[in-house]
């Protein structure tokens, strides 16, 4: 009498070919503007991340039918294995960018989804063709996936010589999109993007002709990162237990100090006896409860040393200043890259600008410009902890009144970055991270704040000087009225006065300023 | 800026003479080459003390010094000077200008042109507060009122009953006006008073009550003076009642609305205001008595719920401050507020009409001569 | 409710007996079973017109009937006949209330016992708003004026100058105020003028100016009868200067702001209000003329433009109502108004001052007797 | 010279293991509201789907590490079969939701995250006990997952006599969890999941002691959807490939009646030879251009016939008044169920009710109550189509002045609700839902104003009565003392005139009324 109900089980491409819109693919527009953003993204991950200079070019143009688009991606970056280049784009959940390291990109999603939306669209594969450094061939394959394998479907293949020794990947893609109402987010998105990359130069043509050309600003490049390993407070018992079975055949000490950022040999002693584990013990021989007992322990203990920054890449403080400089065109921009923190064992790293005057309209309060490794979050503002915090200064204290031509920017790298949501537009409420975006802002709003000051002093003493002239005229023409003399009788002898008056306060003011300077360095 | 202690009425020639001397004083600094300095009585509520004895506030001690070389101080050292001009002007010239009147005669626009900056333009004044204010510094630091420059006002005051005035050498007698009534000048102080045989005052907060007790006969009845400057009291009348008591000893009765504001119209003629605490001794009348309307009139007098009207914020905030009130410190006065403050309830003088439209002339009666009176 | 198309004023005892009449009237028609009917000529915009030969609105022949038993009227009705009886008791009581008064004295509340209701509590009324109302209706449907029923008002209006009038058997000779002047009685029309000699009345919109120019001797100069009442004029200034013009010739100019509530002013003296149009008949000096100040006036007189004040919304749409006003289509008027509308600027008459302190007598000789003014 | 890059593949489940935050399970609050949601949620399916009156209980209580918490989830249902237990705990993407039918879940993913979040945090297996209708034994499986392989591991298995003719199943989880920041969440949860399901029975025991216990108040329950199939406007070219591999062997036009909704013969005729593709070639033949050509021309095609609704489950009129009027003891309350309507291709019905007065406070605008696929919708609201729709409504026509003891409840229910986001609390701006959610909404709200003109109108009767008699005292009162009579002599004449007058008024509005309830009428 049971109830007949079928069973059945779906690949992982299959799955999201279902389920397009969790992965940003919702419909005709968010899904072109999200297949640009991913193919832009891979480009700078494979350029930058590996010293290059990105040089982008991408094309977009109407194709066969009213609803379809081409787009095109090209970058100069290191290019992908020939044996690769099926799988990185064919399967889903195959990626490079499953490391402890900062990447744009870091869901093995991205492309894949693109292939997806397209071949289930247009029913066209896509085009990939690379060369990697030094490479003597040029290869081209045609892909598309067989969703219920979750595996590249090779439709065509072709291989010339690299006669011009180019390296980099170009993808070519033909979808269904909505470029009409897709074209102001993309725009933005470059916009933002060339904000903090004033390395790369980007090229892009729009299916109605116009074009975008960001110019290279700088050749300096932010110090890529490198690959780490995890930290000990960030890890589950899922993923020790994967440590384990992979590199687990040594001492419970040797083991934690190999696997684990931040753990030296003596921190690894003192933890392991702290929790009564033997550290000479295999770490093959634990059970299931002590593994559990570990890790448990392993994420409340607080001696760790903080995990290390070296697989972080902030856009530094130059590199941020320039970028903004060529962007927004304000009239000045003062921008910081704090130290290295961390939460919940990730490290992060915070930077924060702001920028003034100039071609900004002022606006009634700041306007703010969020990145997330480096990637623009356009949307959502609102649940973002960036918003709140700058909504909490007291932009008074430095010097701001709005309406005011102020622009925030704020930039969060890190190896895991805390979304607030699925959609991966705002970033949640960490403490940790909410502390260090408060002391970075307020680090750049000080030094906007000695910026407007002095500005406002020097305005201060020309008008003092004309007040003083302008109000001793009017009572030298009463006086003399009343007195029944001459008015240049009485405003020759004050002027005197006023001049000997001016040199007194000038002179003051000149010790009281020194005072200034010195109390804000306390501050800072 | 000297200023005597005498506060009898000066005539215009002589404030011409202190008013042209402070020019002198100015210039002779300018001459030694100072920086030209004004001193003027602090205006502060911390300069405002409250005199026991003559049961006023009056201006403390201190004084400040306005300087026309700082900027905080410059434009108002400026506007002063300017007023101090005007004033001459129109004593010489034998006219009467209003406040307004001065403050369009003084306003221009003057500019300077500051390099890197521009031109920059400002006006002597932009309000008439900032115009007033020179004014008052010009009362306080020359310790002459404005009535004895010779300025115009709105004068709100009107008088009945047996009092007898000249002005400009005209006798009016105040028993003879009939349903009319005999509207104050600017400058009470210059009125002579040629015979007085009232046996008190009795100050009417609304225009309409004075009219009805004019018609129905009540000063002739009581031999009173009745008068009613319509709500907030100008200057002339509170200098004329003020006359009255001080120099008539007439005792004198206030009867307004049972509610801060009518508090407060009876605590301008009792003593002026804090803020302008410099007029107080012209123009106070310490002695002056509250009738009513109370809010304890409300429960004695059984005035029902409906003719009560629930007290807004702005009465209660009035009431927190008049509490405060140096003058409101006796005993019947601290009941009378807190009464108030905890009832939260105020009437009006017609309330009373509910028991019939007579019974105002019994109210008063009762509160008058059976010392119901609070002050 | 029938009534007689008499403007000449009526003395207390015809009155009460008008009033009489109606409560009469009503009973007749309850006791014919009829539902009670109170027919009073509508105040309504539309049933107000402009009557070119008198230059007033007027009420036009439009009549409302006011049921008892009609859910809209019902409340109306029976406050109109509660004042009927309130009226008539102070009139008989020889009282002179004011409409304050009355509000209070009329004030209770009803209850009824309504079955799944519970008990209904309803004021006979909550706001003076609807006790002047049915003193309106009164006033309109017994073509009776308030001051005639006695009531006591608020009077703002003062006079001096060449006019000797008599009240309760008193002379008051309004040239020999000195700086003192005579206040308005509430119904000046119960003043006998025992002599006038004027030669004509200039009414200014501000206190302080009509005390500026009684002390500069102004009136006394000009042979001129000179009137203020602070502002909006009440009904009391507004009888007697219509009294003056109409019955004694008196050519009539009034004296503003130049901003839109000054042409109003002078709007209301001339023809009073649409709203109120029932009171124009006994109110309004249709003859009265306008000498400023003027929006020409800031150009013909160069006023700068720093004693010019931008005028806001408000005004804008007052100055958009009366340009539609029947008594402001002259081409003169229409000139004015439409100059402001573009313009948009105001100024006052202290502006003046920017000529000189002296500058105001100039321009008010030129504006009379050079034949500036308009109407 | 080629940069060495590695590149690994993830299984879906250690994807999603790392991606947590994805599914809802960002951090232990939330991720232990989303256990219980989903926990309950298959319950609830697994029950009214199949004609089951659901019957589950759920207790949560502190386990034995501080931030550890036991949740134990039974329900009444038709149980799984034995085969299945592992699968369909211990495999990412294995379900039997994936239908064109209203459930749920439809992810196929939600009891997976559950234990992955817990063993990650607790290395505990979950334990699922399932009998199904008329099993002879009750099965108990001990499950984790082997996140590299996808695959579940079975730690532990019985089975025993299933005496008591016992169906369901149970399944009981230990994970960190922060019961605090959770409850709130949970309890609100319960709460309109019973607004919605007036016929289940839920009891739930919370770890600090507090009951809630939810009645059944009724014995009906709503029409099981059945399963159906795709309709044409809604597949994508991928999707028609997989079902020609799978079902391909006969003439296109067959092809098409055979496996999609709303085509008849007909109109696949029609549509065919509109198209230019031959009826009757199979569909084999049909090479790839063809096939995008065919189903291109698919989604543009308005010729088909509505989708059906039957693989809708409405909650239905009388069970949203009983569920309403339970949970929120209104004065009145009014349901409507609208009829199915659809977009691209995808069927829904939206019902929708407004409850009035009672125990509902007044408040400054309507409150929300949102339901998708039964499912309560707690955040984002500021997002949802819904409170577009009842913000733009003009309440005054119904008669609603604010603040007004007004709730709106709103349930859309489609086999593809069109999220506004992945975190699925918002629905989307659909032109063809938002429609639809505002009849629904103007209906509910022109029988509330039939309803307060009726009260409002019984009040005014007595309300006349009283102030005529009132006002009439008074005018007699003061005639009377005018005129110096008595007032009894005035008011007993006038007393007449007051009940002939109102018997007249009574007698107009029998007419008035007849008049505007025609009026109303033509109006629906």
């Amino acid at each position: 009498m049971a109830t007949d109900v079928k069973f059945e089980s779906l690949s992982p491409s299959e799955w999201f070919r279902r389920n397009k819109e969790l992965a940003g693919f919702a419909n005709p527009s968010r899904a072109l503007y999200q297949a640009v953003r991913e193919l832009i993204e891979n480009a700078l991950d494979a350029t930058e991340t590996f010293g290059i200079h990105p040089f982008i070019k991408a094309y977009i143009k109407y194709a066969e039918r009213d609803n379809w688009l081409s787009i095109y991606v090209e970058d100069n970056g290191i290019g992908i294995p020939k044996d690769e280049i099926p799988n990185v784009f064919g399967r889903v959940f195959y990626s490079s960018k499953y490391k402890v390291k900062q990447h744009r990109g870091i869901f093995g999603l991205g492309a894949k989804m693109v292939i997806l939306y397209a071949q289930s669209t247009t029913n066209k594969p896509i085009t990939v063709i690379s060369a990697q450094q030094g490479s003597d061939k040029v290869y081209r394959f045609d892909i598309m996936i067989d969703t219920l394998r979750n595996e590249p479907l090779i439709k065509y293949q072709e291989e010339w010589d690299n006669k011009y020794k180019w390296h980099g990947t170009a993808v070519h893609v033909v979808m269904e999109g909505d470029w009409l109402k897709a074209k102001h987010r993309v725009e933005e998105y470059i916009k933002r993007v060339a904000m903090v990359a004033p390395y790369a130069e980007i090229h892009v043509k729009e299916p109605d002709g116009a074009v975008i050309d960001i110019e290279r600003v700088t050749l300096t490049l932010p110090i890529p990162p490198k690959e780490g390993l995890p930290h000990p407070k960030s890890v589950d018992i899922e993923a020790v237990k994967q440590l384990i079975s992979r590199n687990g055949d040594s001492p419970v000490s040797e083991f934690m100090v190999e696997n684990f950022d931040g753990v030296g040999e003596e921190t690894a002693m003192n933890f392991l006896q702290s929790i009564g584990i033997d550290p000479g013990r295999n770490i093959k021989e634990l059970n299931t409860d002590e593994i559990t007992h570990l890790v448990t322990k392993m994420r409340e203990y607080n001696e760790w040393r903080r995990p290390r920054a070296d697989w972080l890449s902030p856009v530094g403080t130059e590199l941020l200043e320039q970028g903004i400089r060529k962007t927004l065109e304000p009239e000045a921009v003062f921008a910081t890259t704090r130290k290295p923190s961390s939460y919940s064992g990730n490290p992060f790293i915070v930077e924060a600008a702001v920028a003034w005057g100039g071609k900004i309209e002022p606006s009634d309060r700041p306007i703010i410009y969020r990145f997330a490794n480096k990637v623009p979050l356009l949307y959502d503002e609102g649940n973002d902890v960036v918003r709140h915090v700058v909504d909490e200064v007291d932009w008074s204290l430095y010097k701001v009144k709005f309406p005011a031509p102020l622009v925030v920017v704020v930039h969060i790298c890190s190896t895991k970055i805390p979304y607030a949501s699925a959609g991966k537009e705002a970033i949640a409420d960490v403490p940790e991270i909410e502390s260090e975006v408060r002391l970075a802002i307020r680090e750049v709003a000080r030094r906007l704040r000695v910026y407007l000051s002095r500005k406002e002093k020097e305005k201060e003493a020309m008008m003092r000087y004309a007040m003083f002239t302008m109000f001793s005229r009017e009572v030298a023409s009463s006086i003399a009225s009343i007195l029944g003399i001459k008015e240049d009788q009485v405003l020759n002898k004050l002027k005197k006065v006023i001049s000997r008056k001016i040199k007194y306060l000038e002179a003051i003011e000149e010790v009281e300023g020194d005072g200034e300077q010195q109390q804000q360095q306390g501050q800072a | 800026m000297e200023s005597s202690s005498n506060s009898k009425a000066k005539p215009r020639s002589e404030v011409l003479k202190i008013m042209e001397g402070l020019a002198q004083e100015l210039y002779a600094q300018i001459e030694r080459g100072e920086e030209p300095v004004l001193e003027i009585p602090s205006r502060t509520l911390s300069n405002t003390v409250w005199d026991p004895k003559r049961r006023i506030v009056v201006l403390g001690p201190d004084k400040l010094k306005r300087r026309l070389l700082d900027m905080k101080e410059s434009k108002r050292f400026m506007q002063t000077i300017l007023m101090l001009k005007l004033i001459v002007s129109s004593i010489r010239e034998g006219v009467y200008p209003t406040i307004r009147d001065l403050y369009y005669n003084g306003k221009h626009t003057i500019t300077f042109r500051v390099p890197n900056v521009g031109a920059v333009r400002e006006n002597t004044w932009d309000e008439q507060a900032e115009s007033n204010a020179a004014i008052e510094d010009l009362e306080v630091g020359l310790n002459v009122l404005r009535e004895e420059m010779g300025l115009s006002a709105d004068v709100k005051g009107k008088v009945v009953g047996p009092i007898v005035v000249r002005s400009k050498g005209f006798e009016i007698d105040a028993t003879r006006m009939g349903d009319t009534a005999l509207g104050l000048p600017p400058n009470p102080d210059e009125l002579d008073i040629v015979k007085i045989e009232a046996s008190y005052v009795l100050v009417v907060e609304k225009d309409a009550i004075f009219q009805r007790l004019n018609r129905e006969g009540y000063w002739n009845r009581e031999n009173a003076i009745l008068i009613t400057a319509r709500g907030m009291p100008d200057r002339a009348t509170r200098k004329f009642v003020r006359r009255l008591n001080e120099d008539y000893k007439l005792p004198v009765y206030v009867l307004t609305d049972s509610d801060p504001y009518g508090y407060y119209i009876y605590s301008v003629y009792k003593s002026g205001s804090i803020k302008l605490s410099y007029e107080s001794e012209r123009l106070a009348t310490p002695d002056a008595k509250f009738i009513g309307v109370t809010t304890s009139d409300i429960i004695n007098y059984k005035i029902s719920s409906d003719y009560v009207i629930a007290a807004n914020e702005r009465d209660i905030k009035r009431a927190e401050e008049l509490v405060r009130y140096p003058w409101f410190q006796s005993e019947a006065w601290q009941k009378e507020i807190n009464l108030f403050l905890k009832m939260k309830k105020k009437v009006e003088i017609e309330a009373l009409s509910t028991h019939g439209l007579k019974f105002l002339h019994d109210y008063l009666l009762e509160k008058i001569h059976s010392g119901k009176w609070i002050e």
